[in-house]
């Protein structure tokens, strides 16, 4: 009972109480979801106001972004297998959508069920193997198999077009792609959400810590692990598949993009990571960011120039937009009891990593 | 082309990329962190040679040693003032942080060099060696012998020497390391230093064989990765063969399938990570090296 | 000082020329919160002296902050005399210091052979470090047969027993052990105490650990600390504490 | 936008033509874009030198809007959206490179804005009735053309073809295939390299086995060179054509003109062609003038960049109005000799089928003097030398 | 003797393993074990460091595969049967090594360890069940955790996680709990309570438990049979009174 005593009160003594974090908890989800409901809200009358076809394809493209920031989430956010080949699944999406329209005089919508039973098919065939894979060893394979298929579409020109890629039979309206990607990135959002919240998500976090153990919990890890790897496969490669329809032409380097993983990833830790509403916020801000970067630097310089601000990025800002924002609006002490706050109870704080290895691991 | 070539072929490009991949494994069997600038860093070594011939008349063998030292200048900095920064975090900062790093030099190579291709002449450049009815371009073999010996100096400090043995130590168990008096962050940094060095010997003994600009770096960078995936992180000789193996692949693929034989080249070594992958059991491939 | 003189109980031992460490006021904790409240503590030259206290009360922490692996954000820690708090882990075995931390921390794969030598590290002399080495197999003779195997393949004790080899490879002069008789088999605790006692009587090594088997730990202690929520909450010999019945209430099970 | 071109014309409000151009500066293509950018820049540069495009009466000045691919198509492709709804553009010049003048143009032709391309000559952009895009290149199928006249004039029998896997250097191989028998020219053996190759070995010593009498090597000046090297290092000695790899500066500097000499090539311009019109001067007062804007001479890029620009200006002069369909019909309809050679855009009905490219237009044959110049050898109309053989590797 | 399990163990045994064989290498981890473990029944394993215990049930557990021998839970064949498979019939077991999630929290980890078995497959797209729920705060509370249930399991003390493991161990409401060392680092006076606790769920639920423990007080106060093991090979089996007795036990692992 002394024991009782003595971590009762040690623990209200040095954190806040339990009850007391979660009202705030909640408070801050309450402002986080009233705020995208409105944000959603607007987003939806935008496009009546007289803005130009590129505000929308601009918005079209936040949204991708936002939808494969969440999927990519999916798998490696929460079961710890980063997917340097994800990039596959958005390829297939485009060329199974392009080859059906182009050659075959497909409709668009005829395509996308088709386009997404083959990434999933194409994930459950690699994935049956390579999930058996470890760490960086599974971020290997796996892009090995997205190389494995860019150069596939380069050497079947038959099929793909080769290198001269393929013409999709297209169109203009924009808006129409707004409102497509729009509802797939809210969606993806609300499945993201509450996908933490569901056993399945609780699940998969368990799968990154410790893989063998949770298996040894009775948790059909092969079985969870597939299905988030196809899941979110069949979700990138429709995201593919309207991209190629809206680009209206395809080649092997559009559809198979080698800097896909790096894109994703600086969205996600610019947001901040481990927060379901991070990489949204964190594609938002980079796409608005390297339009500006554009049009402000040139040649050599634009690389150095984007290199130096992931690096710094990286080194001053590692939670990413959503730690800072809860910062500054906080006087100092505020700020202590967040800092503390989110480093013991915030369930995925990557800064508490290295402190848990010595139990888990060995 | 006969069997004896292709094989001699595939020894010698098995060596460079022993070299290579030699750095990355370093720094990955050491402080787990991928270097995505390992090939820009490469590159860096290669645009020193040639500006030390090009402004300073200074041959490929006196820039080899200052490479080296550059190198191993550069990255003890660059992991003193970024990497080491981030090594506690999530893993994706440090594969961001060296991605960023890879796209500022990539930006500054261009700015200081532009894109046209360029490579070191060296005296030996020209010359070709014909042993045995096959075709040996000195320049390559020159290549492999400074390889094998930059491997053979690292062999010897990684398993012969103090130092090499707490790098060993502080790669399995940082906290352990700490516990009996290694200085860890020295160590790390330590390891990130000899994979630029590395690197940019790497880059040196390159620019001598072939034209190359600024943006070649991530071909060898990702060469590097199917070797260490292939040879593992925990010995030289395991990157050497896997190296080796590598090369063979790609030589033999490129001499001996039509038409397409070279493009086949990465895509088959990646077929043969998934094999070696798939038949090594999972359990000898955590992660963190040693644990189990 | 301050807090933790009101809040301690038992007398505060008078800091004097026999310790050879003391821990004054120290505050330390993880990401910017304080775990450690205040702990002041001393440990006297050529005796054992032992912690307990309930789990989670920062017993581990204050080992932490005094062998430099966490950061101590306020108070000081002294060696000998000198201030040592912040140095890190390297100069303190240069001082004669080495810690045995409470979780496995062995280098899974090097054998146990190379474990133990990597205890002695900041020595160079090889020769000094094969003698030694056998010293501690005569110690633990089980990890003798053991020698070659890789040290993630030992057993529990078996790690344990190497860790602790491995801690007393330097001779330190002062040891700091975290639960040492975790996972040992009762024969080989109460070797291992019996060694701790010899150790102090030949080479007068200074002896602080925390221990949960306190009924044994305190029985070999000269001096007991009793850690709770941070600080200390009871100090005295430990026999004063293995007989303080609100001690072995709330701290030591009880006992029959 | 970072735009450039004097904002002093910029002021004159709806009469400014204004032309977007996206290019690469950084990217694998910005030593390229650099090149076209300074062709496009230069015409603007003598156009409001002569006051601006003469629009029905009146002087129209130009402005050109840039912007940064990156080399990327799907930044590239933004960008066009972006040139076309937010900066209004009246035309496009195009970007560097095959592959992004296809992914953009595809964007150009749903809004119905031309795009001048004057970096992208693969067919496969004029193919599938994209009727908005324009380029006075001539298209890679001609690479093989000029380069199999040429062979077979010297009795070549049996060719090699080492072709890296861009859009252009495949379909130039393809050509080669098929125009090859019309010369009486067989295809032996044909490798694929990556763009991005640094070995060459394998494919050299398998195209060596097949024994032809030349070897063709399309690709940009680092894969030129590193095959050159490798023929060398094999001693293999043939008649060899690097496309469009002996034309670039580039590639005479690496190699060295010892290890150039010799090499054949196609061109799309030389300075020393013997091209002319009133606007430009000869295709030597062209690169003179530009040689003193830029302080480097221009490439075969800068100059088609410029004669696109010069197309454009035609086009709207004899349309006299800048309406998309007028300058379509326009563009059509023109048939004029420049500095960068003839140029007659294919019609809608049009037997090849490549509305917008100018079909008919051929490469210059040249070959790699002793010092590193380039010498024009073909056609016999242009050429200004003659062919010299090959000189075996050890008799160099 | 302190048990107190009203019924003799039941005829058909929970878990029947028979010639249990595994070796590393050279090394024979396990060398021909028979176990049985009725229903309900509390049974020690002890015996020195590295005599197998901790292999032998991985083995059970089937986080290992075993070379020879076979493994019977409630009559069903489950050799080598796979750690998930196993867990799901209802064997659940703490780490010598402790194994928690170290980056979810309390609360999280001990949800997830939930019975599988009969969750329904839809029960995964939805949090928790609250009668899962209130069963991990019972626990958490029985341990007293309940104030930690948001930390983060990573930043645990040592015994804390120790105690996790328990808590996590028994959520599923397994039938076969099998402790590796759960009592090590853990405070006395906590020890005793788990001790209570383990003697209760047993007679409540009929939970059987097998537990390997280096604390002789506790496991011999705790327990109905004890089986000691020395060299893979059973030394010893039977009444704990009796075995303690036994010279050869006293000598290879008691001590004096
Ligand atoms: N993977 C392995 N490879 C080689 N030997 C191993 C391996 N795992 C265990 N061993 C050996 O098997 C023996 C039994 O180990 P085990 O962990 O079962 O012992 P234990 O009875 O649990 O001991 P302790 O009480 O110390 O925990 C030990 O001697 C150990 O060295
Ligand atoms: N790495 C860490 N990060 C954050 N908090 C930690 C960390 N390690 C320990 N703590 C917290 O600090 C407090 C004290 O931990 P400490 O390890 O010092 O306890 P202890 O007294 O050694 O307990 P035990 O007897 O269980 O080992 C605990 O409440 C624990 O939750
Ligand atoms: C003529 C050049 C512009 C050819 C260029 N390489 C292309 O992609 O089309
Ligand atoms: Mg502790
Ligand atoms: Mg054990």
């Amino acid at each position: 009972m002394t024991d009782t005593a003595a971590l009762a009160t040690a623990s209200t003594a040095q954190r806040p109480p339990a009850s007391q974090d979660n009202r705030r908890r909640r408070r801050v989800r309450g402002i986080v979801v009233t705020g995208l409901a409105a944000v959603v809200g607007v987003l939806i009358v935008i496009p009546a106001a007289a803005v130009t076809d590129d505000f929308l394809f601009s918005c079209s493209t936040i949204f991708m972004w936002v939808i494969l920031a969440s999927n990519f989430n999916l798998v490696s956010g929460f079961t710890g297998y980063v997917d340097f080949g994800h990039a596959a699944h958005f390829g297939i999406g485009g060329y199974v959508t392009g080859i059906l329209m182009s050659r075959h005089e497909w409709t668009f919508w005829e395509t996308v069920p088709v386009a997404m039973l083959v990434a999933g098919g194409f994930a459950l065939l690699i994935g049956w193997p390579l999930l058996r894979l470890r760490g960086i060893y599974f971020s290997i394979a796996v892009f090995g198999a997205f190389l494995s298929l860019q150069q596939l579409s380069y050497l079947l020109p038959d099929l793909t077009g080769g290198a001269q890629g393929l013409i999709i039979p297209g169109m203009i309206d924009r808006r129409w792609f707004y409102y497509v990607f729009l509802a797939g990135a809210v969606l993806v959002l609300l499945f993201s959400w509450w996908l933490r919240r569901s056993q399945i998500g609780g699940s998969l976090l368990a799968i990154r810590d410790d893989e063998e153990g949770a298996s040894g919990r009775g948790i059909n890890t092969t079985a969870l692990k597939l299905f988030a790897y196809v899941l979110a496969a069949m979700l990138t490669s429709a995201v593919g598949a309207l991209w190629a329809f809206q680009a209206t032409f395809i080649d092997p380097e559009i559809m198979f993009r080698e800097d896909f993983l790096i894109t994703l990833g600086v969205m996600a830790t610019l947001g901040g990571l481990g927060y379901w509403w991070g990489p949204a916020l964190g594609t938002v801000v980079y796409l608005l960011l390297q339009d500006q970067l554009w049009s402000s630097t040139s040649g050599g310089g634009f690389l150095m120039f984007f290199g130096a601000a992931l690096m710094l990025l990286v080194l001053f800002m590692p939670e990413g937009i959503a730690g800072v924002v809860f910062r500054a609006e906080r006087t100092a002490v505020g700020r202590i009891v967040l800092r503390a706050r989110r480093r013991w109870f915030h369930f995925n704080d990557p800064t508490s990593r290295s402190h848990a290895e010595s139990g888990a691991q060995q | 082309m006969t069997l004896l070539q292709t094989i001699v072929d595939g020894v010698i490009l098995g060596g460079f990329y022993a070299l290579i991949a030699q750095g990355v494994a370093l720094t990955f069997g050491v402080m787990r962190v991928v270097n995505l600038a390992h090939g820009e860093l490469m590159l860096v070594g290669a645009y020193l040679a040639w500006a030390f011939h090009e402004y300073l008349g200074l041959g490929i063998l006196v820039a080899l040693p200052a490479a080296l030292v550059v190198g191993y200048v550069v990255g003890w900095l660059v992991a003193r003032l970024a990497v080491l920064h981030v090594i506690e975090r999530h893993e994706l900062m440090s594969l961001l942080l060296t991605f960023g790093l890879a796209f500022l030099i990539q930006g500054a190579l261009i700015t200081a060099f532009t894109t046209t291709p360029r490579s070191t002449p060296a005296f030996y450049s020209d010359v070709v060696w014909r042993p045995l009815g096959i075709t040996v371009p000195v320049s390559r073999l020159v290549m492999l012998a400074g390889s094998l010996v930059i491997l053979a100096c690292l062999a010897v400090f990684l398993y012969r020497t103090r130092s090499g043995r707490a790098m060993k130590a502080a790669a399995q168990n940082k906290e352990a390391a700490r516990i009996v008096g290694i200085d860890v962050n020295s160590m790390y940094a330590r390891a990130f230093a000899i994979g630029a060095a590395l690197a940019f010997g790497a880059g040196v003994l390159f620019s001598a064989t072939q034209a190359f600009t600024p943006n070649n770096g991530v071909v060898f960078t990702l060469k590097a990765f199917v070797i260490v995936v292939v040879g593992g992180v925990g010995r030289i000789s395991g990157t050497v063969a896997a190296a080796v193996l590598v090369g063979l692949i790609e030589t033999a693929l490129a001499a001996y399938v039509p038409d397409i034989g070279t493009g086949l080249g990465v895509a088959a070594a990646f077929v043969l990570v998934v094999v070696v992958l798939a038949v090594r059991r999972s359990s000898t491939l955590t992660p963190a090296g040693g644990h189990s | 000082m301050l807090t933790s003189e009101s809040e301690t109980r038992g007398a505060q031992r008078p800091r004097e020329d026999g310790d050879i460490l003391t821990a004054h006021d120290v505050h330390a904790g993880y990401g910017g919160f304080d775990i450690l409240q205040g702990i002041t503590l001393a440990v006297p030259r050529h005796q054992i002296t032992c912690i307990v206290g309930p789990n989670g009360s920062g017993k581990s922490t204050a080992f932490k902050a005094i062998y430099g692996l966490i950061k101590i954000r306020l108070g000081t820690v002294d060696f000998e005399g000198q201030n040592i708090t912040g140095q890190r882990p390297q100069d303190l075995l240069k001082l004669g210091i080495a810690m045995l931390p409470q979780l496995s921390t062995v280098f899974p794969g090097l054998t146990v052979e190379e474990n133990l030598a990597l205890g002695m590290y900041v020595v160079r002399d090889k020769r000094r470090i094969k003698a030694r080495i056998d010293e501690i197999f005569d110690l633990f003779p089980r990890l003798r047969e053991r020698r070659r195997q890789h040290a993630s393949t030992l057993s529990g004790g078996e790690r344990r027993a190497l860790e602790i080899g491995r801690t007393l490879m330097l001779d330190p002069r002062l040891v700091l052990l975290d639960e040492p008789s975790v996972g040992l088999s009762p024969n080989l605790v109460s070797e291992v105490f019996a060694q701790l006692v010899e150790l102090k009587e030949e080479t007068g090594i200074s002896v602080l650990m925390v221990e949960q088997n306190a009924k044994s730990a305190l029985s070999i202690s000269d001096l007991g600390y009793v850690i709770q929520r941070g600080r200390v909450s009871h100090t005295g010999s430990g026999a004063e504490l293995l007989g303080d019945p609100e001690v072995r209430h709330s701290f030591l099970g009880g006992m029959d | 936008g970072c735009t450039s071109g004097s904002g002093a014309n910029s002021g004159s409000g709806d009469s400014v033509i204004k032309i977007g151009v996206a290019i690469s500066e950084t990217g694998s293509y910005s030593a390229e874009g650099e090149s076209v950018r300074h062709g496009y820049e230069y015409w603007e540069k003598r156009i409001d030198a002569a006051g601006g495009i003469d629009v029905d009466g009146k002087k129209q000045p130009v402005e050109l809007v840039f912007y940064d691919d990156q080399s990327k198509p799907e930044t590239a492709i933004k960008l066009v959206q972006r040139l076309i709804s937010n900066d209004k553009v009246d035309f496009l010049f195009g970007p560097y490179s095959s592959g992004l003048t296809l992914a953009t143009s595809a964007i150009a032709k749903q809004y119905k804005t031309i795009m001048f391309a004057g970096a992208g000559s693969a067919s496969a952009i004029f193919k599938d009735g994209n009727e908005y895009v324009f380029s006075p290149l001539s298209i890679t199928p001609q690479y093989a053309r000029s380069a199999l006249d040429l062979l077979s004039e010297q009795g070549v029998k049996t060719v090699a073809v080492l072709h890296t896997d861009e859009a252009p250097m495949v379909e130039a191989d393809k050509a080669t295939a098929a125009y090859g028998p019309e010369v009486g020219i067989k295809v032996v053996a044909s490798q694929s390299l990556p763009a991005d190759s640094t070995d060459a070995r394998g494919a050299m010593g398998q195209l060596k086995a097949a024994g032809p009498d030349a070897l063709l090597i399309f690709g940009t000046s680092v894969v030129g060179t590193l095959a050159v090297n490798t023929q060398r290092e094999l001693n293999w000695n043939l008649p060899t054509a690097a496309i469009p790899a002996a034309g670039e500066g580039a590639f005479v500097k690496t190699l060295g003109a010892k290890k150039a000499v010799g090499i054949l090539g196609a061109s799309q311009w030389e300075d020393g062609a013997k091209f002319e019109d009133d606007f430009f001067g000869t295709a030597k007062e062209f690169a003179a003038g530009f040689q003193k804007e830029f302080g480097e001479g221009p490439t075969y890029l800068s100059a088609s960049a410029a004669a696109a620009g010069y197309t454009l200006q035609l086009a709207v002069e004899a349309a006299d109005s800048t309406d998309s369909a007028a300058v379509q019909d326009a563009l059509y309809d023109l048939d004029v000799d420049t500095f960068f050679g003839h140029i007659d855009f294919a019609d809608p009905g049009d037997k090849s089928g490549l509305v917008g490219a100018n079909v008919e237009r051929p490469m210059l044959a040249i070959q790699l003097n002793k010092t590193g110049r380039r010498t024009i050898i073909g056609p016999a109309d242009a050429a200004t030398d003659k062919y010299a053989p090959f000189v075996a590797w050890d008799k160099r | 003797m302190m048990g107190g399990w009203s019924e003799l163990p039941a005829p058909e045994p929970l878990l029947a393993a028979t010639g249990v064989r595994k070796t590393f290498n050279s090394i024979r981890a396990v060398d021909g074990i028979d176990l049985t473990v009725g229903r309900g029944e509390i049974l020690g394993l002890i015996g020195p460091n590295g005599s197998g215990k901790s292999t032998l049930l991985s083995c059970l557990a089937g986080e290992q595969k075993i070379n020879d021998g076979r493994v019977e839970f409630e009559g069903h064949d489950v050799t080598n049967a796979g750690a998930m498979r196993i867990a799901r019939r209802g064997i659940a077991r703490t780490f010598q090594n402790v194994r928690v999630f170290s980056e979810l929290t309390v609360e999280e980890n001990v949800l997830l360890a939930r019975n599988w078995a009969t969750a329904s497959p839809l029960a995964m797209i939805r949090p928790a069940e609250r009668s899962v729920r209130s069963r991990a705060a019972e626990l958490l509370e029985l341990t007293e955790m309940t104030p930690l249930a948001k930390v983060l399991a990573g930043a645990l003390s040592g015994g804390q996680k120790r105690l996790l493991e328990f808590v996590m161990a028994l959520m599923p409401g397994p039938k076969l709990v099998m402790l590796d060392e759960a009592a090590s680092g853990v405070n006395p006076t906590l020890i005793r309570k788990l001790r209570e606790y383990v003697l209760q769920v047993r007679e409540r639920d009929g939970i059987a438990f097998v537990i390997v423990e280096h604390n002789v007080d506790f496991v011999f106060s705790t327990v109905d049979r004890i089986v000691v093991m020395s060299a893979g090979k059973v030394l010893d089996e039977g009444d704990p009174v009796r075995v303690r007795k036994n010279q050869e036990v006293i000598d290879a692992y008691l001590g004096v």
